[in-house]
């Protein structure tokens, strides 16, 4: 099945690839959306694939965000598998009353009688000095909305991996690609063939204390890591993966070892999924913490364009170093 | 099938009796409500009956119907049981939606029924989509979108009839222009008060059609069938219509005058029917009597259904909030 | 000023007061949303003012929220004060990209150049048997937002007085009004003739545990407090009034007497107000907690129609005190 | 003021001193791209500088302007000085909105030019905002917003003219059409590929303009401006124009041919105002070098000052993300 996949590739490369195999797989199954055809879509994802299945199939829609989530929501209930694509999730807040109401609603209010089997994917994140309407992470954010599944793939293989998970799934399930990610390299195992989309992974064992983390901000906690190594501390990283539901369990595994806990979300801080990780552990592991959580999120601003700015409104690995210092200090 | 119309008796009572259905079960909600047997809010069709029953008649098992808050006449004249549409709004869990949706949101998968969509323009979009999915998969199979002339000041209304158009879609778009969303009058909601116009600004054939008679509504729909049948992209029919109530059951009616809804109830649409069918032989008093002897035990049965629901176990709240498969 | 205020009013006369007095004082006020007018407000509102004001200062404008939010935004930008109704926060979707990406970013971003002195009116929450689609309660999800003020009045003497200071803030301030309170009476104290916006408030002093609360679900938790007398718990309840930015210190000064919190909060549990809260007492008041942290929020479900069904999704009485005796029993 | 418009020697002159320093300006912009001193997003005017020339010859210091993210042509033509516009894209806190926009967000409050929004279609309800308190406060006072033909699919745009239509206010809707939203072809954008035709939809006057001649769009610029100033309502101008270079930095242009954009620049509209100015004796070859040795002059000293510009202390990250009083 994933015969031509190459070993080594981009996160980009690996998006298409699942793409591709997605058409192939399943006749119902076609991607809509801004540019996905002709331009190659804007990060370049879907580069091809109009030349290489046609119009039909690879459908690029009139600037209206409202109209492609919502024909996409009608489309999967009347038995396509439509990948809606919205552009970015800045854009994304015009559709949303399309994926709160109709999406997420229909099938509880109806009864179970319709389900919304649609994949939306959509970019996200800053730190590309886009400023303030072209960098927000809504991911966490649109976590709170029940009837919805959220995913983030942070690493390659996730990203060549997830969309099949995904689309097999009955529910409307939005999958948040970081732009910083687009040109990230890894290796793919040959070994593995698909991912699940209901846990977190430990991406770094450690005991000393657990960094809990998703998406953009994966590569940074890592890093983090690294740097606290020299300090004496060993790091446990989590990935979430998947935003909504919450993978609470294996958490609460790591943070029931380790004692501490650090969460890196790019969300601006208030309310942000760094928030609910939180309280979730407040609520169920306060006799097993040591030590106060720490959370390093974005500062509170519309992100500014300008670059020393940019860097000063998101979560930086120094910032992760030095929490998860102040908590776990070497033994 | 041609766009002409021929009303034979039974056709004829077919449609008398479709909206007395509708006008005597709306009546029989608005007791209820004032006996708190239904809550939450209650939107009656009281005089657009018409519309539902006209537009019907065109509409075959493989079409999908999208609607609105208001949305008992689309059910009803979709072809719904009357009981799970009542049990519905007592609430029960033998109600078409299990009585999680309410008046606002009635659902039912055999009749491709959509749903009563509560966000004003909501389902505009979403008629697209089924459209869309039905022009790969079920080709000839038309979507009917109701919605109400205020709907068309929505972002949604404009989206959707351009990409409905750009792709050729099967969307009937059914526009009820009762001429007041909520209190606001037509002129204070649209620069074109003609609200077909705007079809015409997307290049989609549209017409006005007397939503006060059903005769007219059937034949508008036939012909706009035929054509998006045919494989000619979607329709948009205006029906100029009125509601003899209030907008729904809390509403002072302030923005309009007795008289002006004294005026359009010499046009109900009931009575004009009954009145025609009398006048052409097509319709004897005790014909009359024996439909209305018919709805009345229909309604009471109804009744008698949803008063003999259950309720649905609180252990099921989250039932269905993620679903486990697609229902085939 | 207030002379004409009758000492015992309800919710709903008491918003009204607010408005005539923001007309009466200021010309460059007006009020602007749908069926404000000749209907009279959805929810009565604003019955009347038409009459009073003329159709240039009560304007009835067209179904279409995105165009309501932004023509309100660039009309506080150019001068006018206009007090915006988007008549419920479930259609505020529709004017959420208006919201986030203009009116929350535009001073930010245009380097203070440009103010967004704007007040837009919302009804929130369920309770009324309305479903899933006018059952939403996202207050405390627009919390999440920087560049915004987000108020929730929960008591009379507040949906009298917090317009007004939000009309003189040179922010944007939402105004979310919970629908179950409109008919509530309360006692207007002719000594008080303004508010500030930004305090939390304590709506009732106690020693044994905090419950942090407000809008809808001030009633309820005041209930519960009545109740948890007759376990022999005094709860302190705090009313946060100010949902964005929230004010940390009132409830901080509590908890670190109480040493037990309890969150309601009319949110979807997963990312709601609730978690933030919890996330801050979780940093920053780690020692001083004796007991979890306990949260009181919807169940994460699009509100059902059924009366037993909606009950059981939206936080009740008896949660909150079952919540507040299993942390704090009696000593 | 009339409709017909005498160009002399001096107005021919500024017009197409505008554009030339609008056009040699972003050539800058591009090579300081390349150098890496701008970043982000940079969408190039190139092409178009006619539009944005032609309409501000109509415009007053009351007047406001909404732009889009590709607003360089805007700012320039509005009089905001190139310093601060360079300085902003530096990133500098000189820049004209502090650093903190870059190319897609001009702003500049001495000349009421209210951004530049990248949320296409977002500019257009703020607009409407404007001209509603301007009709209130400043009466007689424009706004004139600029969009893409591509913003015209989202319902911002339905909702917006509708509105502005009603309530008669103010607005110059200038919708700068270049043929393609990204790589996305007027025709798999809009049913009706005639914009101005919309326009009408909402009883909105509007009109098709070439919009690589600067003279053509101020004549119709000058026109709709003395309408609404006139209190007529509001006025839609769609000006046929076209990009020569990619959307923005990154794009394979796949979704057009060269031949095409050889084409189109066979209609530069620098190239053809030079032409017509020197044909006409409005310009001799020596005036030409003159303007051009003063643009070339300014865009050094704007680069410049954009390099002796510092840096916003880190410090302000969070000034101003809440005012502390309106400014006046
Ligand atoms: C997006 C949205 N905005 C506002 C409302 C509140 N609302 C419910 S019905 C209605 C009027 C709708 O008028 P129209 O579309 O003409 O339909 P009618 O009720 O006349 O059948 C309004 C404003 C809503 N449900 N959804
Ligand atoms: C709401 C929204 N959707 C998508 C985008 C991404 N995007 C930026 S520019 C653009 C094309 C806009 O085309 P048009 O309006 O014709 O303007 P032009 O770029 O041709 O000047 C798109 C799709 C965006 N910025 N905002
Ligand atoms: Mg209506
Ligand atoms: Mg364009």
């Amino acid at each position: 099945m994933s015969d031509d996949t190459p070993t080594r590739l981009t996160y980009r490369e690996a998006c298409k690839q699942a793409i591709r195999d997605a058409l192939n797989r399943d006749p119902r199954c076609l991607v809509m959306g801004e540019d996905v055809g002709l331009y190659g879509g804007c990060y370049a994802v879907t580069k091809g694939l109009l030349e290489e299945f046609g119009p039909e199939r690879i459908r690029d829609m009139p600037l209206a965000e409202g109209v492609i989530a919502g024909s996409a929501i009608g489309a999967a209930i009347a038995g396509l598998r439509p990948i809606a694509e919205i552009m970015t999730c800045n854009f994304s807040l015009l559709a949303l009353d399309q994926i709160i109401n109709n999406a997420a609603t229909i099938p509880h209010m109806s009864g179970g009688q319709f389900a919304v089997p649609l994949v939306v994917r959509l970019a996200t994140g800053g730190g590309r000095q886009l400023a303030a309407q072209h960098s927000h992470s809504f991911e966490g954010w649109y976590a709170h909305i029940p009837g919805i599944r959220i995913l983030a793939p942070g690493t390659v293989e996730d990203a060549r991996y997830m969309l099949a998970a995904a689309l097999d799934d009955p529910n409307p399930v939005l999958i948040f690609e970081h732009v910083v990610l687009y040109n990230d390299e890894g290796d793919l195992d040959p070994e593995v063939v698909s991912v699940d989309i209901d846990s977190a992974r430990v991406r770094r064992p450690g005991k000393d204390v657990t960094i809990v983390t998703y998406g953009g901000s994966l590569p940074k906690a890592l890093a983090a890591a690294d740097e606290l190594v020299g300090l004496g501390i060993e790091a446990e990283v989590i990935d979430l993966r998947v935003l909504r539901p919450v993978d609470t369990a294996t958490i609460y595994a790591s943070v029931a070892r380790t004692r501490r806990c650090v969460i890196v979300d790019e969300g601006w801080r208030s309310g942000s999924l760094s928030a609910e990780i939180a309280a979730r552990i407040a609520e169920d592991l306060f006799f097993e913490l040591d030590a106060p959580i720490r959370r390093v999120c974005s500062r509170e601003v519309p992100v500014p364009y300008a670059a020393h700015m940019e860097e000063a409104a998101l979560p930086r690995t120094a910032d992760i170093v030095a929490a998860a210092s102040g908590l776990a200090r070497p033994q | 099938m041609s766009g002409k119309l021929r009303i034979d008796r039974e056709h004829g009572q077919r449609l008398l009796r479709e909206m007395l259905r509708i006008r005597r079960f709306e009546t029989k909600c608005a007791e209820l409500y004032q006996a708190q047997k239904i809550r939450g809010f209650l939107h009656l069709y009281d005089g657009e009956e018409a519309v539902a029953v006209g537009i019907m008649q065109a509409l075959e098992p493989q079409d999908a119907v999208v609607s609105t808050y208001r949305d008992h006449g689309h059910a009803l004249a979709r072809g719904i049981a009357m009981g799970p549409v009542m049990a519905e709004m007592f609430g029960k869990v033998e109600g078409c939606s299990r009585g999680r949706g309410g008046s606002m949101h009635l659902f039912d998968r055999s009749a491709r029924f959509l749903g009563g969509n509560a966000i004003v323009g909501g389902g505009l979009p979403l008629a697209v989509g089924t459209a869309m999915a039905d022009k790969q998969l079920n080709p000839g199979a038309v979507t009917a979108c109701f919605f109400g002339e205020g709907a068309a000041s929505e972002g949604a209304f404009h989206e959707s009839l351009n990409l409905a158009s750009l792709w050729k879609l099967p969307v009937l778009f059914v526009c009820e222009n009762n001429l007041y969303a909520m209190g606001v009058p037509l002129d204070l909601e649209e620069a074109d008060t003609e609200v077909f116009h705007k079809a015409q600004g997307y290049k989609i054939p549209g017409e006005q059609v007397d939503g006060m008679n059903p005769v007219a509504v059937e034949v508008a729909a036939r012909k706009a069938v035929e054509a998006i049948r045919a494989g000619e992209g979607p329709r948009f029919l205006e029906c100029r219509t009125y509601r003899f109530r209030a907008h729904s059951m809390f509403d002072a009616q302030q923005y309009r005058t007795k008289e002006e809804v004294a005026q359009w109830r010499e046009r109900d649409p009931l009575e004009r029917m009954r009145a025609w069918l009398s006048e052409g032989h097509m319709l004897e008093p005790d014909e009359l009597s024996a439909i209305e002897a018919e709805i009345e035990a229909e309604i009471a049965a109804a009744v008698a259904f949803a008063e003999a629901g259950t309720w649905e176990p609180v252990e099921e709240l989250e039932k269905f909030t993620l679903m486990d498969e697609v229902p085939s």
